[in-house]
């Protein structure tokens, strides 16, 4: 895998010109300078799909999404790919954390939960589900779930806990493989509307025109053929793509905060240049359509999103967090078009692997509204971070 | 000859202070600590300094846990009652002397100490006994079992020696040349409230940076500017205001600062008309607190002494909505009648005299909108602004005030019990409830997390429903940072455990 | 000219005596929904970043210094010129003891004299317009001495005294009134735009004078500073108001003007 | 001549001395216990009570002050710098505002004096123009000047025409730009130069229409050194006269501006009640009004050849 990561590296190596990148083929080219291609895909594939995707709402825009055409069903598969995303990394980080619980509360008066069964927290426990039986009558439902890809019955048991014991105190457990089940299942359907049973097989999505690199971190066509030729895991598609070494980026420095940040104002100036650029040649409805939808910013946001996913696959917390700060529009609070729920999963992730369990608490706290789901997660992600204050006496001051 | 005399009198005669070698890194907050004794911080901005000149014996890691500092290690006795502490040798205070056993000892007394009043004492209540073995060990006995005591030896230690006796009084000469083992002493406090901080030679460990200066702006939008115009390199508290200028800003790094921290109006519960419930709670019921957050920024409003992403936050508690007609009801049955354009009881107008502290420009425009709401609702409303030194005697000692307007920031254990229990040491508005009271010791003793979680989101719903407060919001809150600063890692709660690893280009 | 500085200034105090009793709803309400408005027919200067109507403030804010100012006036005149006038008339001991009061007190500098005052007696308009009228007794009280002393060898008071005419009128008509008339005024017009400096200067840096939510154009120059762009006009309108009445009382006295003989 | 001089500073220091009786009297004859005004009151009761000797008549206490005051011993600070001894408090900042002081002083005399050269009286829309300038308060144009400077500075460099200035934007020590600042408000601020200049002029005209100056003429010599030394006279008069208010202008200037000097301390003692540091800094400023009248007398004394003849 690695040698592979370098070939593609040397491979493209051509140098940036002074002013700033030409991706003709790029996605955000193609709309700025001809709008009347992106009007065409609204007319094609659904608006509202759109309208959804564009603002991270990707279940209404799977649900819009709707039609035998291919071109509706690769961009279907982009909104399943989405919440793919968003629960892979939910479904590792609730697995870290009961795994980091039941260790903690080892070391604790009482001893571990005996509640919470313990080969659950095995690295790959929810993974394949094998030794799960634990789940009970839970674990038919993440079967049936997984092979029809319907996620409506696991849904509805999300916010009831697996098991609650009323002595002595109310002790609930949360099913923690709920999350993997669900990427399991998003991910099916995105496979089933590209006709592949695995990513790297699903090399039909590069085929499409706008509608499978609208919105998202990979550049153009080639670009996505590119990453999914490299196996690479799908979170980090597009992170080492070689139409974003075009920007001229520094080459990572694995466990860097500084150097990452470094990384980040080098895409910003490039990003800012070649914006300028298309200003100036692009027709004024392109400009306008650049203004409201915020291109660029979304293109950036999706890029730093993909990078950061493989600095965590990596085990850099502190990298990841590094891009996820900057990733983050400050400025909007919750999950909207400026801000991506997978940018909220990923930053708990990070910060979770930073053990900054309280402030993982408060990057998931936006997510609790469009995925009422995530209750169990947070429920014990609260458990451990108790856990861990218990030896710790509370300090409090004003302002 | 009297305009060429002009300049060179100028230049020569008034420039006072000469040029500092070294760059410092300049950091600003609202108001500058008025006492650097970690015996007596109560607010943020000593904390945050205290991190700087003084240490614990253990500290927080990158990875928050414990991780030895002035302490070499800790052996736990098999029952878990006590513990011998081993120090580490060849740390000398900033004065020059060195640091023994005693200090440790000293520390825990003057702490424990009735007539010191520290507002530390709640972080030594575990320990029971000190017990100095020689100039490098002490051995600590337990009230109670500890799992991991060195969690809990986080506080700052004091160089016994420039003290007389273990009764500290408030003005004591400490607080103004302050001695401690940390990277940086304090070298001069100068007169527009800045404080110069140098870095500490003889320090037992290495810091990068060679000069930190702390200077207090209160005009938050003069704060904003000076990072731009690089007159500053730090900012510790970004009004959420000028985030978007702040972060289209290519020269400076935001990061999240949020320190659990909420906003409040709390009444003096003992003092009529509040210590009725329904008066306070008709004052709840007539305030929009939309509207109150809408002038300075963006953020969340509670319904409780716990922010929304907290896991003790009650979800079922709902925030109170503006409600004028049930707040009369409440207001009447309290014997209050509206004559003229103010609800009164015999004669007396209800007036509610608002304390909040001066010059913190967040609070004032606060303070003007809540005047402004309640006026309208039949409330007279004073505000008075108080400076530090006298917000500390009329809030915290006298508890002189009808109702305060301020804010509480936690760290990562949100420990309310100071606060909301009725023998707590910050309990200003004499809030009792013998319920809430149970409540919060056995989530104290309890060893179970979910236990707890149950127990502190029942005291949510209590304090809540008794309206010692009307609970406001909490901010958006971020500190942002000049790019000269490299290697920059922020401790949710103190801000600067890290800053030794922290550089300067 | 003055004749006009004389007509506005009159409109501003008359605004600032009045306006305590006028209906500031919009002066003083909090419309987070209207804050930080730029200038519109509905508000003429915009509003502040609370939603306050800048005008309407700027309005109320001549109250905070037209009735103390008056005040700080009248405690001036009442105490300055009848002892200055009588002792300067009578000469002798109570003469040169009434001069060397005076010489001592104008040995205080009048800010710090009032800053003092405040410091001790708390800090109210009425205290501050007394501390004012007080601190300002000596410059006018040496004003009025030096002029009578000398007027009072002249030939016309000899000859009047001559006729018998009451000492008292000679005193009060002829020298107070006819020939210091100018003076005095010339003299209280001072001490209003002084009040008027003190007043803004205290509650622009804060710590007394009038605090918010009481406009004052000290005040209000803070309050919006650094929020808006420097050509906004309700940003300075509150300085150019300050500077403007300045100017009027400056141009006012020049219809006292008298032309220094000798 | 000696003896007029002794008879002025004898007068000099009795009124000192009146003034400094009447500050006292202010302080006693307040309403209440002076010691509840303190913030920290309580706590200080009776370290208080000894030092200002509460339970003596109110004259007594005025003299043992005074007595004290002369021999520079001012009490210590309650709530400023508690502790410490007033005059160790003032030592620095007295010395900057002295400064300050003399030159803001010097600069208004020269421009008045230069001001009143070129109007002499005729050009009318010149005088009013400098009235209308100078009436401004010293704490608007100190406001304007500062975020006015900093705006165009800050475009300046970013637009690249200037490097970043030493004293830019709250930079870490006193700048001589700032201090500059200062002096320049001081002397023109709150009506200080139009009054100065209106003064000057007159005495400029009433000398030039004198007897002497029209002799001189007559006989053809250079009247300007003559003139010039016969204006040393009133200016140091004017002098003298204006201390008072610049003393004033001073706190205004020291504390918009965070130069460390007595005045803005004064204002942060006022604020914290510290009432002998404020008692002490009132005495320095009436002592320097004192001390300018009466190098102004010793001035007119010597340079005055009429004075010298009826001594």
């Amino acid at each position: 895998m690695r040698l592979l990561a370098v070939l593609l590296l040397v491979g493209c190596g051509s140098a940036p010109e002074a002013t700033g990148p030409t991706l003709p083929e790029s996605w955000l080219e193609a709309v700025i300078r001809e709008p009347a291609r992106f009007e065409q895909l609204l007319v094609q594939t659904p608006r509202e799909g759109w309208v959804a995707l564009h603002a991270h709402d990707a279940t209404t825009a799977y649900d819009a999404f709707d039609g035998p055409n291919p071109a509706v069903r690769r961009a279907r598969a982009r909104a399943a790919w989405e919440l793919g995303r968003v629960h892979e990394v939910l479904g590792s980080l609730h697995v870290e954390v009961e795994r980091a619980y039941h260790t903690e509360s080892a070391k604790r008066p009482g001893g571990a939960d005996a509640e919470a069964p313990a080969h659950l927290a095995a690295a790959n426990a929810c993974e394949d589900l094998a030794g799960a039986d634990a789940l009970g009558e839970r674990l038919s439902a993440h079967r049936a779930a997984r092979e029809s890809a319907d996620p409506t019955a696991l849904l509805e048991q999300a916010s009831r806990p697996v098991q609650r014991s009323s002595e002595p105190a109310a002790h609930t457990w949360f099913d923690p493989c709920l999350h993997t089940s669900l990427a399991h299942v998003w991910d099916q359907r995105a496979l089933v509307d590209l006709d592949a049973t695995r990513w790297s097989e699903a090399s039909a999505w590069a085929d499409g025109e706008l509608e499978s690199t609208l919105f998202a971190a990979w550049l153009d066509r080639t670009d996505l053929r590119r990453t999914l030729d490299a196996e690479r895991s799908p979170g980090s598609f597009a992170a080492m793509s070689p139409a974003t070494r075009a920007l001229g980026l520094p080459d990572r420095v694995p466990g860097d905060p500084d150097a990452a940040r470094a990384e980040v104002r080098a895409l910003d100036e490039a990003l800012d240049t070649w914006r300028e650029r298309l200003a100036i040649e692009a027709p004024a409805e392109g400009a306008t359509l650049q203004g409201e939808l915020g291109l660029f910013a979304r293109f950036r946001q999706e890029w730093l999103l993909a990078r950061a996913t493989w600095a965590l696959e990596e085990g850099e917390a502190l990298e990841a967090l590094a891009l996820l700060e900057a990733a983050r529009d400050v400025t909007a609070r919750d999950v909207g078009p400026a801000n991506s729920p997978r940018l909220f999963a990923l930053l708990a992730a990070a910060r979770f692997g930073a053990g900054r369990e309280r402030e993982a608490l408060d990057a998931l706290h936006p997510l609790s509204e469009p995925f009422p789901e995530i209750l169990g997660l947070r429920e014990r992600l609260g458990d451990l971070t108790v856990l861990r204050g218990l030896t710790r006496t509370g300090d409090s001051k004003e302002n | 000859m009297r305009r060429h005399l002009m300049p060179w009198m100028l230049g020569g005669a008034l420039l006072l202070a000469g040029a500092t070698t070294a760059e410092p890194l300049r950091y600003a907050e609202d108001r500058a600590p008025p006492i650097v004794n970690p015996l007596f911080t109560t607010t943020m901005s000593e904390a945050r300094l205290a991190e700087l000149v003084f240490e614990g014996l253990f500290t927080d890691d990158a990875k928050l846990s414990s991780t030895p500092r002035l302490a070499t290690g800790l052996d736990l006795a098999e029952d878990r009652m006590s513990a011998v502490v081993r120090l580490k040798p060849g740390v000398t205070w900033q004065d020059g002397e060195s640091f023994t056993a005693e200090d440790v000892a000293f520390t825990v007394a003057a702490m424990k100490e009735e007539s010191t009043a520290s507002t530390e004492r709640g972080r030594v209540q575990f320990i029971q006994e000190v017990e100095v073995i020689d100039d490098l060990t002490v051995k600590l006995t337990f009230e109670r079992e500890e799992y991991a005591p060195e969690d809990k030896l986080h506080f700052k230690v004091l160089p016994a020696h420039r003290f007389e006796g273990t009764a500290v009084k408030r003005s004591d000469a400490f607080r103004t040349q302050p001695i401690g083992t940390g990277p940086y002493r304090v070298k001069r406090f100068n007169d527009d409230n800045s404080i110069t901080l140098a870095k500490f030679d003889q320090y037992h460990d290495s810091t990068r940076i060679d000069e930190i200066t702390m200077r207090e702006v209160a005009d938050k939008n003069y704060q904003s500017k000076l990072l731009l115009y690089e007159s500053l390199e730090a900012l510790v508290r970004v009004l959420p205001r000028d985030l978007a200028t702040l972060q289209a800003d290519r020269k400076v790094e935001l990061y999240p600062y949020q320190t659990n921290s909420w906003w409040y109006v709390g009444f003096q519960n003992n003092r009529a008309p509040f210590d009725d419930e329904r008066v306070r709670e008709a004052l709840t019921l007539l305030v929009d607190i939309d509207a109150l957050l809408a002038p300075i920024g963006t953020g969340e409003v509670v319904s409780g002494p716990f922010v929304t992403s907290s896991p003790y936050y009650n979800h079922e508690v709902k925030r109170p909505k503006p409600d004028a007609r049930k707040a009369a009801e409440l207001l009447t049955a309290a014997g209050f009648a509206k004559s003229g354009d103010y609800w009164s009881r015999d004669g007396k107008p209800l007036t509610l005299k608002l304390t909040a502290q001066e010059n913190l420009e967040t609070a004032q425009d606060v303070v003007i909108a809540l005047q402004s709401q309640l006026q309208s609702q039949g409330i007279k409303v004073e505000p008075t602004f108080l400076g530090t030194a006298e917000w500390k005697a009329k809030v915290w000692r006298e508890r002189d005030f009808d109702a305060v307007l301020s804010q509480w920031s936690f760290d990562r254990s949100e420990d309310v019990t100071e606060q909301f229990h009725s023998e707590g040491k910050f309990n200003f508005g004499h809030y009792a409830n013998a319920e809430v009271d149970a409540l919060l010791d056995q989530a104290k003793d309890t060893s179970d997390p979910q236990a707890k979680k149950a127990l502190l989101r029942e005291v949510h719903a209590k304090v809540a429903d008794d309206h010692p407060m009307i609970f406001l919001w909490t901010l958006d809150s971020y500190s942002a940072i000049s790019r000269r600063v490299r290697k920059v890692v922020i401790h949710p709660f103190y801000f600067f455990t890290w800053s030794r690893e922290w550089e300067l280009k | 000219m003055s004749r006009v500085a004389w007509v506005l200034l009159a409109v501003v105090v008359c605004i600032g005596l009045v306006a305590p009793f006028g209906d500031w709803e919009r002066a003083m309400t909090v419309i987070p929904t209207e804050a930080g408005l730029g200038p519109s027919p509905g508000h003429p200067l915009g509003t502040d970043h609370l939603g306050r109507d800048v005008l309407a403030r700027l309005q109320l804010a001549t109250s905070a210094f037209a009735g103390p100012g008056l005040l700080a006036c009248a405690v001036a005149l009442v105490l300055a010129v009848p002892t200055a006038a009588v002792s300067a008339y009578r000469g002798g001991v109570l003469g040169s003891a009434t001069r060397f009061a005076f010489t001592s007190l104008a040995a205080i500098p009048r800010f710090v004299l009032v800053l003092l005052v405040l410091s001790i007696y708390g800090d109210s308009p009425t205290t501050l317009a007394l501390a004012v009228g007080a601190s300002y007794v000596p410059l006018l009280g040496e004003a009025v001495y030096e002029r009578i002393e000398r007027l009072r060898g002249e030939e016309y008071v000899l000859a009047s005294q001559a006729h018998g005419l009451a000492g008292g009128r000679i005193l009060w008509v002829h020298l107070v009134w006819f020939a210091c008339g100018r003076l005095i005024g010339r003299h209280l017009l001072a001490l209003f735009g002084f009040y008027l400096v003190l007043e803004t200067t205290l509650s622009y840096i804060g710590g007394f004078g009038v605090q918010e939510p009481h406009p004052s154009w000290g005040n209000m120059l803070v309050f919006e500073w650094g929020r808006r762009s420097l050509v906004d006009p309700g940003l300075l309108a509150p300085g150019i108001a300050l500077w403007a009445t300045l100017a009027l009382t400056d141009w006012a006295s020049e219809s006292l003007g008298e032309v220094e003989h000798g | 001549m000696l003896r007029t001089l002794l008879g002025r500073a004898v007068l000099t220091v009795s009124s000192l001395v009146a003034a400094a009786t009447a500050v006292q009297l202010l302080l006693w004859a307040a309403p209440g216990d002076p010691i509840d005004l303190l913030p920290n009151g309580a706590e200080l009761r009776p370290q208080l009570e000894a030092e200002w000797g509460l339970d003596q008549p109110v004259w007594m206490r005025v003299v043992t002050n005074l007595g004290r005051a002369a021999t520079g011993e001012l009490g210590t600070s309650l709530s400023y710098r508690p502790g410490t001894p007033v005059t160790e408090v003032l030592a620095q900042p007295a010395l900057n505002s002295f400064a300050l002081l003399i030159a803001s002083l010097v600069l208004a005399l020269a421009w008045s004096a230069g001001l009143a050269a070129f109007t002499r009286g005729r050009r009318q829309h010149t005088s009013r123009l400098v009235r209308t300038l100078s009436v401004a308060p010293v704490f608007l144009l100190a406001h304007l000047c500062i975020h006015g400077l900093n705006e165009v500075t800050w475009s300046l460099m970013e637009a690249g025409t200037i490097a970043r200035p030493a004293w830019f934007a709250l930079p870490g020590e006193a700048s001589a730009m700032r201090t500059a600042l200062a002096v320049v408000l001081l002397a023109v601020g709150s009506g200080a130069l139009a009054d100065m200049h209106r003064e000057a002029e007159q005495a400029l005209i009433s000398i030039r229409r004198s007897g002497f100056v029209d002799a001189a003429r007559a006989r053809g010599e250079p009247t300007f050194l003559l003139v010039a030394r016969h204006l040393t006279l009133p200016l140091a008069s004017l002098a003298a006269a204006r201390t008072g208010f610049l003393l004033g202008g001073l706190v205004v200037v020291e504390k918009v501006l965070l130069i460390n000097g007595a005045g803005a301390i004064l204002w942060q003692a006022a604020l914290l009640r510290d009432v002998p540091v404020a008692l002490g800094i009132t005495l320095m400023a009436a002592t320097t009004v004192c001390a300018a009248r009466l190098a102004a007398d010793a001035l007119r004394v010597g340079i005055d050849p009429r004075l010298r003849s009826q001594a």
